[in-house]
């Protein structure tokens, strides 16, 4: 079977990176033909072309991400018009249905920041910081969103580049004028989360300010283990990749198709489960 | 003599703390060729740079037919008829020869919306006037860049004759032609001159402002050592002004006094 | 004096092709890259990438960057840089998503206001850099970020929050103009080839290629223009001489202020024009968009032969260097090349594009 | 002909005070927008901004930019861009990590395994450009492409699948050479500094600041060495000769070529430094280390008043170029302004001090 | 007379479709100063580029004390002692003056690592040599964009002759210089040459030609017309071959032959 996944990461980052490690495994399990793509940045202008480009090649089935449903639901409708099979993951639980996709796998970034920022809250949090490594990218915007949401509001969102100096500077900037500040949630484990616990153990706060992160890395499970840092937010995305390209290369092939949605997250790691995934995760496989 | 069309009335000019123009007083009248003479770094280029608007003065004051008038742009002086060969000729090296000449004074064809620049027509004109001056282009296409010294300067003195004006500024234009060419430019200027147009000559050359100069005007470090008129100056008066009033580098007997 | 005796051929030139003649312009450069591109895929991608509706695939995202890059040549020719054009994409987004969703304005004058808001910008960004005489990278580029930091902000404030302003499709239902801004032309013809069999279709009985998208019309029209204008009329010359050397020019009584001013305008306005038609098409803008165009249209301008220095570049060869970008860009993926290696391809295609029309370039002008 | 006689003062100058002297040099400009910077932050930022701690907390990043800031500054000085920087830290930091946690080489070994290697791609670019005569912005632009690409492969395959490669911490525990390139310096007398009482301390009695980052040493040292050989050495000359005018500087017999190959190969350098000290640092690296940092140096640069078109600037002027652009970035976070906000501060921040800065040496010097 | 120091073997150089150099042979023995005379576009400036090392030439061979050379760059010629004077110049605009004037031959002070340029000696030496020649700089740190036209044209001259060389090329250089200058440069000629440094002089002014050269060679349109030494040739004669043998512009009579 020929599957084509387009998403909205790129493969360098690293949470996508893990997405797409799911997406060859299941290549190779299944003898799939599979090919992943992604534009260049967070551009849903980008990414329709990138669908249309598959569309264009007939797959036996196509695997997106929907983060924009006005933006992307044309070329997904396209797709569905031409015959090919569609499976939508991370992004878009609540439109691919009217989309005419077959199932979605994942986990909203909203629903998933609003349960950890139900958690930090009840950990005792008053007053956070949301730390975004790109603003304007739709979906790291709606993981703040859901934190803020479930945290209960009082929440500053920390623009950044994900250069890790920087990160590690702003945070402690932060630190320095804020000192009510108790909770730190970082949309990335590996960009803004491990600078942000460096940025934490230099003031001498560990303890003082939580911290949690989306996605998870291996040093970032450390700091887990270590006391440095409260949680990490998986949501299994190497499930999401190896699934979708699965199911499709399995209906290809015998027609066969889960009935429902199948939700991959959100999974809180803390400190019990972090030593486990520790080498999963410096494998890319959570 | 007639009224001057131009009148520059004690200019100064300073570059932050160099003080190129130290109230410089000088005129043309219509049908005359003044020229301007002095050592290098007198302030000749930076004086008529003043004239045609390309520097403001920091002092004194420039009058047109009696009125003042100020230029804030070598466009506005261009509209008041003042044509200019500066001494670095203003040419775009990238260019074509015939998008230099009509740069800024574009020959249109069309009407409206198809109004459009006349290539043909300039290509032309171009080819024509750069003979008449003694070059034969290869072609108006050819980049400015590729063109030799004395070529370039030709191309710089065609196209201020061409557009004719009221008052005509040439700076050092002779300095890198050769000798056919030279004495086209001079035989040109005579040309214009006659039309009643007012000329103003930069030269170091002695022969080339006796030739074509109706007065001489010589700075020196910035102010005017006074002006003459044709015939009440001697060559070697002139050329002792020019040089400064310093006493000449004393080789100079040797070589046979050729300069 | 007479002329006609002198006006023999000149002993000095060399026979010289039409084929040298015709290279030496810098638009044509451009066009042997994209063939070499195009022949680089012939073999190496699935056959689905030159179908018709492969090729509208290709060109529909090389025509969004070549409205920027043709734009963006214009102002590179006239020396100057604009690299606040992508975050004025997402601006201008916010402005027309803000005119037609929570003004609901018509087009007839959103499009107008938006545009004219976006020129005005530009003839600030103009302004800006004529008055202090700072470079225009640097005034530009503060304009990158503030222009990107007021989408951000308006957009949330539009919006109660979100970064991304939906609806926009729902809006403009029925509006005469649309179809000039979004959506595919000539649909009818289409159609019709489609019953006739000419085009594939998909197994459904439509036409796989619904028409031709408007932006492709949009980015041939410009192209032309933007050619006519820097070649045959003055004041494509001026543009030239502006870039070329500022002084001289000024000095030869060219209006160089106004000419940069006119051509930060025109990147401004080239700017909204093509967030509109995203905005139509789409559907929805986000605080993202137009996000690296920037740079994606000066590269196109540069592949396309323009010089970064100013007074040197065309508009077509920057029209084929959107295509040679657009076309590595989606052609990749028409390709078995892992994600992995997409960066490492596109810097070699890039770089072999450009070496090799600059390479034929000199073999037929015979430049040492 | 006797000298003496003539050398009197000149009567076509006018007096110049000694500042007017002073700013006339192009470093000195960047400090007044420095200044003012600061002055504006005095007013808005919470205090803790200049403390001792605040002050290190900017330093830090702006060193790490201003690293690669004076290796661009002195490439654009001769002449030449280099885009490939932001993807050479990740790249370098690949090579390194390598190096280090898979062939457990010591730090003798790697770093100028490190540092010979991707001076070896610099020369690649450099060749390249000079070969072909294309714009380095296009050549070094593929590179930015392939080189981003191959950290991505290379990581990938160095860690079998995840895009970050951890680990370094360890392996070059107790490596002599670490110190030098990572943590801090001086932490002695910082240590004695606080049990003084004389700068503020945890509760714990641990000094808030445990001593100078290295990398603002070197950000230092390497200012002082690029501006003694720009200012006080033939090379320099040759590099504002090659960047000034490349045929002229070549007549006049300046080896442009070497020159060229040589600062290519130093922003190269320059970029695995910045590479080496961050993975020391952090103990790890991934495949977005350094993104858009080119940028940010190119910035730098110009804020600093270097000319994008070459032959003008100084290293002075890049240093104080990144501080600014560092306290721009860092000190938002002290003000109460709402983030949103930043990317508008920024971009106006930018715009100001360098519209100040240019005031201040038009007003000065008294160019018109 | 002595061997030549430089010989020139039916040189050829093409741009693309323009054959600026047909076959050009010219020799210059130490201790004479040969004139290179021509039209404008004769392809002068050409033939002395290919000398020193900017163009490769399209077509013959360069030989030096009677071996074939192959000149990679400009600063090979300079290595193999040839100096030249361009008709551009060869400055940096944005550069000082000091700095230009020590471009590529640096003036170094102390050892190994703390080996500098030694740069208030370059200031001395450049005013120094600048005042020779009679210009009296303000200041050695002074940018050469915002020189005068002769003030700019002095600092490469001078730069050429302290350098010192075997062969000296200077293209046109008194175009722009004002009379105590150019009497300077004709001095400095007449001077370098008695040290057995062999010159080659190229310019419009059949004077200045006369008054310093001892051969005189003729180019026109890329070929050589022949070489006469002094005092074969007459000062009308060379005028004519320099006009390129085609009847001087009717107007010059009526100038009175001051050319
Ligand atoms: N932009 C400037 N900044 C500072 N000084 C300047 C500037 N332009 C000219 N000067 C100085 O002003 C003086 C006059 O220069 P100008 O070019 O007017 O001389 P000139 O009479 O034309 O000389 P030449 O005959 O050599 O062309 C010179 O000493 C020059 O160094
Ligand atoms: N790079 C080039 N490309 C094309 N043609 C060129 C190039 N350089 C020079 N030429 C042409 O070659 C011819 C000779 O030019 P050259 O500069 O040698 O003349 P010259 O004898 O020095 O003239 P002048 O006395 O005016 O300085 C000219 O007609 C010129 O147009
Ligand atoms: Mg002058
Ligand atoms: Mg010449």
């Amino acid at each position: 079977a020929n599957i084509i996944v387009v998403s909205h990461g790129q493969a360098n980052d690293p949470f996508w990176s893990v997405v797409k490690n799911g997406v060859e495994m299941a290549a190779e399990h299944t003898g799939a033909d599979v090919d992943y793509r992604a534009p260049e940045t967070f551009d849903m202008v980008a990414m329709s072309q990138l669908i249309d480009a598959a569309v264009n090649q007939e797959p036996d089935g196509l695997v997106v991400s929907i983060p924009d449903a006005d933006a992307l639901g044309p070329s997904i409708r396209r797709a569905v018009n031409a015959g090919i099979p569609v499976i939508s993951i991370n992004a878009g639980s609540d439109v691919s249905k009217s989309l005419g996709a077959l199932l979605h796998i994942g986990q909203e970034e909203y629903d998933a920041g609003k349960v950890a920022g139900e958690k930090l809250k009840a950990m005792g949090g008053k007053k956070g910081i949301c730390v975004n490594q790109e603003v304007g990218n739709v979906s790291l915007d709606q993981r703040c969103a859901g934190f803020t949401e479930g945290f209960g509001g009082n929440v500053a969102i920390l623009p950044t580049t994900n250069d890790p100096s920087e990160i590690e500077s702003k945070v402690r900037a932060a630190l320095d004028s804020n000192p009510d500040v108790d909770t730190i949630m970082a949309l990335g484990a590996s960009t803004a989360g491990e600078p942000t616990v460096a940025a934490v153990k230099s003031l001498g706060l560990s303890g003082d300010v939580r911290v949690a992160s989306f996605d998870l890395s291996a040093d970032f499970l450390k700091a887990i283990v270590d006391g440095d840092a409260t949680f990490a937010i998986d949501q299994q995305q190497f499930l999401q990749g190896y699934m979708a390209v699965d199911f499709l290369a399995l209906n290809a092939d015998y027609g066969l198709m889960p009935g429902g949605n199948v939700p991959s997250g959100p999974n809180l790691i803390t400190a019990e489960k972090a030593a486990q995934v520790i080498d999963l995760s410096a494998k890319g496989i959570r | 003599m007639s009224e001057s069309i131009l009148h520059m009335d004690n200019i100064e000019k300073h570059f932050g703390n160099v003080i190129a123009l130290n109230g410089v007083s000088f005129d043309v009248k219509p049908g005359e060729c003044h020229c301007l003479l002095g050592d290098n770094g007198a302030g000749k280029s930076t004086f008529i740079k003043t004239m045609s608007g390309v520097y403001r003065p920091s002092q004194g004051q420039i009058y047109m037919g009696g009125k003042p008038v100020q230029f804030g742009s070598p466009r506005d002086a261009m509209a008041a008829g003042i044509a200019c060969v500066y001494q670095d000729l203003a040419m775009i090296p990238l260019m074509s020869v015939a998008r230099n000449f009509f740069m800024g004074r574009e020959p249109t064809k069309g009407k409206f919306l198809w109004k459009r620049f006349d290539t043909e027509h300039a290509d032309e004109i171009t080819m024509t006037e750069m003979k008449k001056m003694g070059i034969n282009l290869r072609s108006a296409d050819q980049a400015v860049g590729t063109l030799s010294g004395g070529e370039r300067q030709t191309v710089a003195i065609a196209r201020a004759v061409y557009f004719g004006a009221k008052v005509l500024i040439l700076d050092e234009p002779t300095s890198a032609l050769g000798v056919r060419q030279t004495s086209n430019v001079l035989a040109t200027i005579d040309k214009v001159r006659e039309q009643g147009v007012g000329v103003v000559f930069i030269s170091h050359n002695v022969r080339h402002a006796l030739a074509v100069g109706d007065r001489f005007t010589v700075l020196n470090r910035g102010q005017t050592l006074g002006t003459a008129a044709r015939g009440e100056i001697t060559s070697d008066e002139l050329q002792d002004l020019m040089a400064g009033g310093q006493e000449l580098a004393q080789l100079e007997g040797s070589l046979g006094g050729t300069i | 004096m007479s002329l006609e005796n002198d006006s023999t051929v000149d002993e000095r030139l060399k026979e010289e092709s039409r084929v040298a003649r015709l290279m030496k312009r810098p638009e044509l450069g451009a066009v042997a890259g994209a063939l070499l591109v195009a022949i680089f895929f012939m073999f190496t991608a699935d056959g689905s990438m030159f179908t018709l509706s492969g090729i509208i695939n290709i060109l529909s995202p090389a025509a969004q960057l070549g409205i920027l890059a043709i734009a963006a040549a214009l102002l590179m020719i006239g020396g100057e840089f604009d690299l606040s054009i992508g975050s004025m994409v997402a601006f201008a987004g916010l402005v027309f998503g803000f005119c037609v969703v929570n003004f609901d304005l018509p087009l007839i004058l959103a499009i107008p206001i938006t545009l004219i808001f976006c020129a005005g910008v530009g003839a600030v960004n103009g302004q800006i850099v004529l008055r202090t005489g700072l470079p225009s990278f640097i005034v530009t580029l503060a304009f990158l970020f503030i222009l990107r930091g007021l989408s951000l902000v308006g957009l949330k404030a539009a919006t109660g929050g979100s970064t991304q302003l939906r609806g926009v499709r729902d809006a403009v239902e029925g509006d005469p103009l649309a179809p000039f801004f979004s959506g595919d032309a000539f649909q009818g013809f289409f159609q019709w080839a489609a019953s006739m069999g000419w085009i594939d279709t998909f197994r459904s009985g439509l036409p796989k290629v619904p028409g031709i998208p408007v932006e492709i019309i949009w980015f041939i029209v410009l192209a032309g223009v933007a050619t006519y204008v820097l070649l045959k009329t003055p004041a494509g010359n001026w543009i030239f001489a502006a870039g070329g050397d500022k002084t001289a020019a000024s000095n030869s009584g060219v209006p160089v202020r106004k000419v940069k001013i006119a051509l930060f305008m025109l990147t401004a306005s080239c700017a909204a024009l093509l967030a509109i038609t995203q905005v139509l098409d789409a559907g929805s803008t986000d605080a993202r968009r137009g996000f690296m165009k920037e740079f994606e249209a000066i590269i196109a301008a540069v592949i396309g032969g323009c010089l970064l220095t100013g007074g040197y570049g065309s508009a077509i060869g920057a029209f084929f260097g959107s295509i040679i970008f657009g076309m590595v860009v989606i052609g990749l993926t028409y390709t078995n090349i892992d994600q992995d290696w997409f960066q490492v391809f596109l810097g070699s295609m890039l770089l072999l594009a450009v070496i090799f029309n600059n390479a034929i370039r000199k073999r037929v002008t015979g430049e040492r």
